[in-house]
């Protein structure tokens, strides 16, 4: 099927040398650290304490509420801590349990369920997306929105990221039985698999295995297409109408990415939990990338040893890609549910955008992908001009980054869209 | 007809006519407005720095002549305003305390941890939306300086150990710095206030002791230490009654970081 | 507001209009003769001074007022007469007469001296075209032809009067206005009284 | 394209089921700077009458919530309706030569033309507003 | 016809009330700042200025030139445009009452501005007939309008991207820029008088 | 207390490596081949204007930056950018001090009043201009006659005004008029070949879009083209107009300046077009030879309101009335 | 008394000198400063009806009621400006000629409505003269120098002799409408400068 596009975006320079390489296993050898909060759901309740034998896939985290994740241990061994304040990727403190591997690697499998989403839930899957939300919470809306188009995207969030397409390649029996359990689930009519109309390999393997069940979709890997909002309008040729708290759902589609189908049918055919992450490692100059299938709780500097990326001037750790990742603070951060890759740059890399004033040469907004002009939301942020921000979309600016990327006098303007939105957001709490 | 008849009953004819228009247009448009509202306006300082909690001055001054403010509501003009304001209400205005703000944070770069290196735009409030801000302590001053920069009367500047400080003479206490921070560092506290714990970190001691060389422990000795029962220990964080405090100092001896401490010696 | 209120808000505006109006009337009056001089004096002065030679009086101080016509809506018309005298002997007497040009009326003014002749025409107000129409006035060698004819010469264009060429129109408003100005002149030189 | 303002004000009459509320002109007037010595007797204040729905008592602070007009199109209205009346007026007049002179009958036929669209004007406000109730502004909440 | 189209080019561009006659600075000043603002005091501008103008170029004709008083115009021409604007504040009000509460503001700023006056002088300065004054009080009005919506756009965009100096923010700057605003319109010379 | 030791920040991490000093060496590259032309023409007169421009453009620059507390960023070449552009505009033989002083308008008047680079909402080489015009009238029509078999001592434009159409033919053929030679005029606008190789070259790296020229030559085409066939014998054809007198380097070089000019495809439409429009009325009817300049400095009032026109938001709801 | 005088005198020539500290009045200021003639004569103008217009308001400010004030303040503003008018005719006429509509807009200027308003409403007659005369000398010198820096740089003349070297071309751009504006809007920025020094300096 040919799709349409969306205006604006753009090709990333940095070359994806990632894409053929196959997932590495990344066993990890000594001490795990897993945060009990792994998502937009809650925090989870600990389920284990200090001195506690654990296996991998048993429940160290329960979640407070019927549509959370679990979260599982990912090595066999024994509970070292269960940490109160953890100081999380995005900031903040959350519990973590710590587990000292005992090497053995002895599993735990679920409970089988006649609810494929007890299933899910008891899984701790997540929907592994920028923002992870559980799955089944995400499954009741789309459910309850009667959504009816299922659409698995296995675009990569960012160029230099190729685990998706790689998963997609690899795992095609497990996508296909998610695919099953999901549509079953909510009832869909329609499925579409989106993906790079480049990754040849990925394409070949998903159209033999599905056969007609779904419909292909090569699209143009332009960044950002994989967001979800400009993915169902190049599938489905339909907008979602932008409120402040959009919803896919709203227009009768719900996206999700191929590693989180995957893991659904992981979970029903072998009814494996939620242990690992399938994410792409790459350097600011493109060399040693590497596609690595890594336990949850892996500290990320284990994760760059195995790739041979050395922490000698290391500027900056980015966990995701370089256009949306978060940079965090420290390599003994685990792996989460959260990591959507890990993007490494070195310190002559680093860019730094300026407090510089707009030139107005209008690049930005040619190229910002949902149609806002970003300068004058920057600039009205800046000025604490916040409901003229308003009055301009700054709710509609999905933060891709572009505008920022192509501004020749480098102002962050993604940092001031997003101070702007945090400063209305104040506003109105205090009201 | 001679010219001065002519142009007396023309513009004598002209003077009748505007004065019914007018007439007219004050029945119509007719409002009493308490002159006093005007005169109060015109005492207050004019910064309309929001600070008495209305939209402005003269918002202010309508609610000082209606009785529904104080006549030191406007903390900004401070007691000199508050007594020209009482003198044309005629009433006598409570000598009000004087108040100002105070930094409560002394994890200044030398002994506070950071988590990672900074890079962004120059503002606490921003910071904060990177992982939460660079200070390993998730109450402490981000020392980026937008109390600095937003205060309307200058009273603030940053010192080189990455704290601001209060220049006494010129705070106000309007509390514009109090609202912007995002850590709530400044606080406005009464001038006299003798003694008080720097410091806003409600963690648990052992996290604040790996992090911060200067925060407060939540250790409770000084409470124990205090002969006025002036000091409370709320949430792992020493608090001090001012009311109650003779400064006596005896908490400050006591304190295993030293972060209670007198401010009388802090008045810079 | 009491009734009280009202009529004392009446009265006092009244009063203060009246009396200002009254007032001004007054210095109206008192500086009617001096704002009359100074007009004519920045209005005609410089025409004047062009045409006018070995006087020693004031021109504009001596100065008569006669009614030379009526209006379309039948209101006398004057026109002022300027008397240049030496040792107090008229020598010459200057005024003002107009013709419509290529856009709007063309002024002159015109000094005959008392013997019948022609002493100088100068041109005053004109609204025609920069550069085209307006050459009749900045161009001297044009009204220079009229000076020292007698009154009684054909002052039509093409006669003994030559137009400026591309500005005909013009030319021929000046010499219909001095034309004109002959007219008026030996229609009310009884009045003049030298 | 209708709005909703909100204003703030203060009672200074109660009537039966209706309220006086004064309230401030309009920021607008803050900023410029002529301000505070334009206008002949507007005090920067106006009264308007308000339905007291929240029974507000006087001296109260309220707000005032109002439907008006949006901008382009009240002043449409309000001056460009009466404008074109006059330039109307003063060409019918004009050209007609009703009253002899030229200009003397463009200059009556004008004024007299806007009195006749300010008749009309009242009349369509009349017709669009007065059975809405919701052009009719009406006291939302008691601040103080 | 082509005399009336000189008149307007004349008035909006060539000669523009604001920008090259100087009249009408403190409200352009005033109300620049907002353009929801500048588009509401152009309309009231647009009615006061031409309904202004007329009445007093009427007043003019038939009172003063009759009665010799042309000395009192000054005099007359400020109250009865005063008084004027007081008239037509009260019939919006009893006409209009939702629409006057948008848009009344914007009257009494009206009064002080020396425009409305400039331009019931001019008329009579230039001995403008009945139509012409008509004409040229649209004209005027609308080059004062053009002014303003288009100071108001600068100044919107300023707000949001520049950084003008401190101590030039507000009038100053505001008052440079209808400068080289007027500055622009000399690009038009020679269009008409 | 240990350092920390990796750099956090917002988004994104990675940038194009677009930066304003490398659209303004673009633009000064796009400029050389019309310098080189203007050299040729006039000699050393026209390097000495383009180079009294330049430096005293980047030395007032510096001057102010330094005056108005802020830093001093001439190396981003913007001021050599707007100094070079100011130079194509002149006479070859403007006296220097007037190009001192235009160049005083063009960084203080035209930029750094308002705060900077980016921050004029006029095109300060504009403002320089016509500032200019009008006060040193003389100076700025003191053509240069550059070698050649000329038979004319004024640009085309003033000859086509003071002689009538039907006299052109017998002045210029088009040929002479695309290069440049020999054609009097200011230093940068008589070679319509280089600047239309600088206006591709900017095409085509990107540093402007092609909506601003072409719709701006477009307007002069259209309106001059509508008088011409209605009458040949008063009106000349627009391939004269557009040949002759600035349009080119109006179009390329200063209507396309990104700070004036608006930053939407329509509105970068409308602008040209209305630009072009201008042009040639002013060129026909008013006391300017040429249009084109001022044209733009007219338009570019109307940017802010252009900006209006934005451009289609994603899932944009329609507004319900808002409470 | 006499020092108040003094003060009320004083205050109206640098601390409250009113083009630059409030911004009224602008219009004249722009248009008329040209040259310094027509600048101090137009100031001279505003000098008598500001006196006269204090000094008549004061006197009667027992008796105007509240409603009509305004209405009576222009009345008597109005009839100065007539008076001045009329002189101006009678004895300068030239200027008269030349300031044109200025003198009667005399009648509009912000700052002669706002003195009767803000001063001679509430003070005595001797304080209001004072207030006025200083007022106006206070417009009168912000016209002075304003036409001051246009009429150098754009003629090289001062009250009409060559201040600058010989051949001195002119700036025409001074002299022209943008001149005005530019030149008041430095001189605003300016007078902010030194009021943002003189405010730092008293703390
Ligand atoms: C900023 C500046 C100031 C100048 N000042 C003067 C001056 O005060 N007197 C002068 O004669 N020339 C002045 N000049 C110009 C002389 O250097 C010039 O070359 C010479 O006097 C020729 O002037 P002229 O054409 O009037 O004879 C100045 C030039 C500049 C750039
Ligand atoms: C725009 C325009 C303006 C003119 N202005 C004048 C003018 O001011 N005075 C005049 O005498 N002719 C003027 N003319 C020329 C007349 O129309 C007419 O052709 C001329 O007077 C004929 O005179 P001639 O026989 O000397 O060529 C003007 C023509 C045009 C096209
Ligand atoms: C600010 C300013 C600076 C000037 N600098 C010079 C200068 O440097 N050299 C110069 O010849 N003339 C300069 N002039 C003008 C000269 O004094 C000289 O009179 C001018 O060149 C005109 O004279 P000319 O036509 O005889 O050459 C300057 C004028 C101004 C306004
Ligand atoms: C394509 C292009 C055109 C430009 N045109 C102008 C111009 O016309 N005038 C000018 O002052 N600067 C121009 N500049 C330079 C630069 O934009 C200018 O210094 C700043 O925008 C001024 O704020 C141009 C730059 C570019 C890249
Ligand atoms: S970050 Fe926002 S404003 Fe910038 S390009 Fe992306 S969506 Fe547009
Ligand atoms: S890309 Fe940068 S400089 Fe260009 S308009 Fe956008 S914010 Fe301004
Ligand atoms: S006190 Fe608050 S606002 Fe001030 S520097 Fe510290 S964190 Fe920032
Ligand atoms: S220090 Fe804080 S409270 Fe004091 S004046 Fe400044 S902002 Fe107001
Ligand atoms: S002085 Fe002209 S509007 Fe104020």
């Amino acid at each position: 099927m040919s799709a349409g596009s969306f205006s604006g975006g753009i090709r990333l320079s940095i070359s994806d040398v990632s894409a053929n390489k196959p997932f590495e296993r990344i066993i990890p050898s000594g001490v795990v650290t897993i945060p009990l909060r792994q998502d937009l759901g809650g925090v989870c309740n600990a389920k284990v304490k200090k001195g506690d034998e654990v296996k991998v896939g048993q429940v160290i985290g329960e979640s407070a509420t019927p549509e959370g994740a679990s979260i599982h241990a990912t090595v066999s061994g024994k509970v070292a801590e269960v940490i109160k304040a953890y100081p999380h990727l995005l900031g903040g403190f959350v519990p973590a349990v710590v587990i000292e591997s005992d090497g053995k690697d002895e599993w735990v499998g679920l409970e089988s369920s006649a609810d494929p989403l007890t299933t899910i839930q008891q899984a701790g899957i997540v929907d592994f997306d920028i923002k992870p939300v559980p799955l089944v919470a995400k499954l009741n809306e789309a459910k309850s929105r009667r959504a009816n188009a299922l659409i698995v995207n296995a675009m990569d969030i960012e160029p230099v990221l190729s685990s998706r397409s790689r998963l997609l390649s690899e795992r095609v029996q497990e996508v296909a039985c998610g695919i099953d359990t999901i549509k079953s689930i909510i009832g869909a009519a329609s499925v579409y698999i989106a993906v790079d109309e480049n990754a040849a390999q990925a394409i070949s393997a998903i159209g033999s295995a599905c056969g007609g069940a779904a419909t292909i979709v090569g699209l143009n890997p332009k960044y950002p297409q994989a967001i979800d909002l400009l993915l169902v309008k190049s599938i489905l040729g339909k907008e979602v109408p932008c409120t402040e708290a959009y919803c896919v759902a709203d227009i009768g589609a719900l996206v999700l990415s191929v590693e989180t189908v995957a893991a659904v049918g992981r979970a029903m055919a072998e009814k494996k939990p939620v242990v690992d992450r399938f994410i792409t490692v790459t350097r600011s100059n493109g060399t040693g990338a590497k596609n690595v299938q890594v336990r949850i709780g892996t500290p990320i500097r284990e994760v760059l040893g195995h790739c041979g990326i050395s922490v000698e001037g290391m500027g900056k750790v980015i966990s995701g890609g370089p256009m949306m990742g978060t940079a965090i603070a420290n390599t003994e951060t685990p792996v989460t549910k959260e990591v959507l890759g890990i993007f490494v740059q070195h310190e002559k890399d680093i860019t730094r955008f300026d407090a510089a004033v707009c030139i107005k040469c209008g690049l930005c907004v040619e190229i910002c992908p949902v149609g806002l002009m970003p300068f004058i939301i920057s600039g009205f942020s800046e000025k604490g001009m916040y409901s003229k921000a308003q009055d301009n979309d700054i709710f509609t600016c999905i933060e891709c980054g572009c505008c920022a990327y192509v501004c020749p006098v480098m102002i962050p303007m993604v940092h001031w869209i997003k101070f702007g939105k945090a400063q209305i957001m104040a506003q109105r709490s205090s009201e | 007809m001679g010219p001065v008849t002519t142009a007396i009953l023309a513009m004598g004819g002209l003077g009748v006519f505007l004065s019914i228009l007018l007439g007219v247009a004050a029945k119509v448009f007719f409002v009493y407005v308490d002159p006093r509202i005007g005169q109060v306006a015109d005492v207050l300082p004019g910064a309309n720095c929001g600070g008495c909690g209305y939209a402005g001055c003269s918002d202010c001054a309508a609610a000082m002549v209606e009785g529904k403010a104080p006549v030191n509501a406007c903390k900004a003009g401070g007691a000199s305003v508050a007594q020209a304001v009482a003198g044309v209400l005629g009433i006598s205005a409570a000598a009000a305390e004087r108040e100002v703000a105070r930094i409560f944070c002394k994890g200044d770069s030398a002994r506070a941890e950071r988590k990672f290196k900074y890079m962004g735009i120059n503002d606490c409030r921003a910071a904060m939306l990177v992982s939460g801000g660079d200070k390993s302590c998730s109450y402490g001053c981000l020392g980026l300086g937008t109390c600095v920069a937003n205060c309307p009367f200058g009273a603030l500047s940053m010192g080189e150990d990455g704290l601001p400080r209060v220049d006494d003479e010129k705070c106000t206490a309007c509390g514009t710095c109090v609202k912007l921070c995002p850590r709530h560092i400044p606080k406005v506290v009464p001038v006299s206030q003798k003694a008080a714990s720097l410091c806003s970190s409600h963690d648990v001691g052992k996290l604040v002791k790996e992090i911060c060389e200067a925060g407060c422990l939540g250790c409770g000795l000084c409470k124990k230490a205090c002969p006025e029962k002036a000091v409370e220990v709320v949430k792992f964080l020493s608090v001090v009654d001012h009311t109650k405090c003779t400064g006596c100092g005896k908490c400050f001896e006591k304190c295993p970081t030293g972060i209670i401490q007198s401010l009388v010696f802090t008045v810079v | 507001m009491s009734l009280r209120d009202i009529i004392k808000m009446i009265v006092v505006l009244t009063i203060v209009s009246a009396v200002c109006g009254g007032g001004l009337a007054l210095v109206r009056i008192s500086t009617a003769d001096q704002i009359t001089y100074q007009k004519i004096k920045f209005i005609k002065e410089p025409a004047l001074k062009q045409i006018l030679v070995g006087y020693d009086n004031d021109p504009v101080s001596d100065r008569k007022e006669i009614v030379t016509g009526k209006d379309k809506k039948g209101k006398d018309v004057a026109t002022t007469f300027f008397y240049a005298k030496k040792a107090g002997q008229v020598i010459t007497i200057a005024f003002e007469t107009e013709a419509p040009g290529f856009a709007g009326n063309v002024g002159v003014m015109m000094a005959v001296k008392p013997d019948g002749t022609m002493q100088g025409v100068a041109v005053t107000t004109l609204s025609e075209t920069p550069g085209v129409g307006t050459r009749v006035k900045e161009d001297p060698s044009f009204c220079a032809q009229f000076v020292g004819k007698p009154l009684t010469a054909n002052f039509s264009l093409g006669a003994e009067i030559q137009g400026l060429s591309g500005a005909t129109v013009s030319s021929t408003a000046v010499s219909n206005a001095v034309k004109s100005g002959v007219e008026l002149y030996t229609k009310h030189k009884s009045q003049l009284g030298f | 394209m209708a709005h909703i303002r909100e204003e703030e004000g203060e009672v200074v009459a109660v009537e039966g089921n209706q309220a006086k509320v004064r309230i401030r002109r309009s920021p607008a007037c803050d900023s410029c700077s002529t301000h505070k010595t334009c206008g002949l007797l507007g005090e920067g204040e106006t009264v308007l009458t308000a339905l007291n729905t929240v029974g507000a008592s006087k001296g109260q602070r309220v707000r005032v919530s109002l439907k008006v007009e949006g901008g382009v199109k009240a002043s449409f209205i309000l001056y460009l309706v009466p404008l074109a009346g006059l330039v109307a007026g003063a060409l019918i007049g004009y050209h007609s030569q009703v009253l002899g002179d030229k200009d003397i009958s463009g200059a009556v036929f004008s004024l007299l033309f806007v009195v006749l669209t300010f008749i009309g004007l009242k009349y369509y406000a009349h017709l669009k507003y007065s059975g809405d109730q919701s052009y009719n502004p009406k006291i939302t909440k008691v601040v103080a | 016809m082509e005399d009336y189209l000189m008149l307007v080019v004349s008035a909006i561009f060539i000669n523009n009330i604001l920008l090259i006659r100087f009249l009408g600075n403190c409200p352009f000043v005033g109300v620049s700042s907002s353009m929801s603002s500048a588009l509401g005091m152009s309309a009231a501008v647009l009615f006061v200025n031409v309904l202004a103008s007329l009445i007093c170029w009427i007043l003019q004709k038939t009172v003063l030139d009759v009665f010799g008083l042309e000395y009192l115009q000054t005099l007359v021409f400020i109250l009865v445009i005063a008084a004027l604007v007081q008239l037509v504040e009260i019939i919006m009000q009893k006409v209009a009452p939702p629409l006057y509460r948008a848009l009344g503001i914007f009257l009494p700023l009206i009064t002080t501005n020396c425009m409305i006056f400039g331009v019931a002088v001019l008329n009579i300065k230039e001995e403008y007939t009945f139509m012409q004054a008509l004409v040229y009080a649209i004209s005027t009005a609308l080059g004062f309008n053009m002014a303003l919506i288009l100071l108001a756009g600068i100044r919107e965009r300023m707000d949001s991207t520049a950084r003008v100096p401190k101590l030039l923010q507000g009038v100053p700057i505001c008052l440079i820029t209808a400068g080289m605003m007027g500055l622009t319109f000399a690009g038009l010379l020679g269009l008409a008088k | 207390m240990k350092a920390p030791e990796l750099v956090v920040s917002a988004t994104p991490h990675i940038h194009s490596g677009n930066s304003v000093r490398k659209m303004m060496l673009s633009i000064i590259i796009a400029l050389l081949p019309a310098v080189g032309m203007g050299c040729y023409l006039y000699g050393f007169a026209a390097l000495k204007v383009i180079a009294i421009s330049v430096i005293s453009a980047v030395a007032w620059e510096a001057i102010f930056q330094k005056m108005m507390g802020r830093e001093i960023t001439v190396s981003d070449l913007s001021g050599a950018a707007s100094g070079l552009i100011f130079a194509m505009l002149l006479p070859p033989t403007l006296p220097w001090w007037i190009i001192i002083i235009g160049t005083l308008l063009l960084i203080l008047l035209g930029k750094e009043i308002y705060g900077g680079r980016g921050c004029n909402p006029f095109n300060g080489v504009l403002v320089a201009y016509v500032a200019l015009q009008l006060s040193y009238p003389q100076q700025m029509i003191a053509w240069a006659i550059p070698e050649g078999d000329l038979m004319t001592e004024f640009p085309p434009l003033q000859v086509l005004r003071d002689e009538g159409v039907s006299s052109l033919a017998m002045y210029f053929t088009n040929k002479d008029l695309l290069l440049g030679i020999p054609i009097i005029g200011a230093i940068g606008e008589v070679s319509k070949v280089a600047l239309l190789l600088g206006g591709i070259f900017l095409i085509i790296r990107r540093t402007i879009s092609w909506y601003i020229p072409a719709s701006f030559l477009l307007g002069m085409v259209i309106f001059s083209g509508i008088f011409w066939l209605s009458d040949a014998e008063q009106y000349a054809s627009p391939v004269f107009h557009l040949l002759a007198g600035g349009g080119f380097l109006a179009a390329f070089f200063l209507a396309t300046d990104p700070t004036t000019s608006p930053v939407t495809k329509p509105g970068m439409i409308i602008y040209g077009l209305l630009c072009g429009v201008l042009a040639m009325i002013i060129r026909m009817w008013s006391q300017w030879i040429d249009g084109a300049y001022f044209a733009i400095f007219i338009i570019s009032m109307l940017t802010p309101l252009l900006d209006k026109i934005k451009p289609r938001v994603y899932g944009r709801v329609k507004a319900s009335v808002s409470s | 008394m006499a020092a108040r005088i003094v003060k009320e005198f004083t205050k109206g020539l640098w601390k409250e000198i009113a083009p630059f500290r409030f911004v009224l009045g602008l219009c004249s200021v722009l248009a008329v400063t040209t040259d310094v003639k027509n600048g101090l004569g137009l100031g001279c103008a505003v000098i008598f009806v500001t006196t006269m217009s204090n000094v008549l308001v004061s006197a009667l400010r027992k008796i105007i009621p509240d409603k009509v004030r305004i209405a009576v303040f222009i009345v008597i503003i109005a009839t100065g400006v007539v008076i001045v008018e009329l002189t101006m005719q009678a004895y300068f006429y030239s200027l008269f000629l030349v300031l044109g509509i200025w003198i009667p807009l005399i009648v509009v200027n912000c700052l002669v409505l706002g003195r009767a308003e803000a001063f001679a409403r509430k003070e005595g007659v001797m304080l209001s003269l004072a207030d006025g005369v200083g007022m106006g000398l206070g417009f009168t010198i912000s016209l002075v120098v304003v036409a001051t820096i246009r009429e150098i740089l754009g003629k090289g003349t001062w009250f009409g002799l060559p201040v600058m070297w010989e051949g001195y071309p002119g700036f025409e751009f001074m002299i022209r409408p943008v001149g005005a504006f530019v030149c008041l809007g430095l001189l605003l920025g300016i007078m902010n400068v030194i009021s943002a020094r003189g405010r730092r300096k008293r703390k």
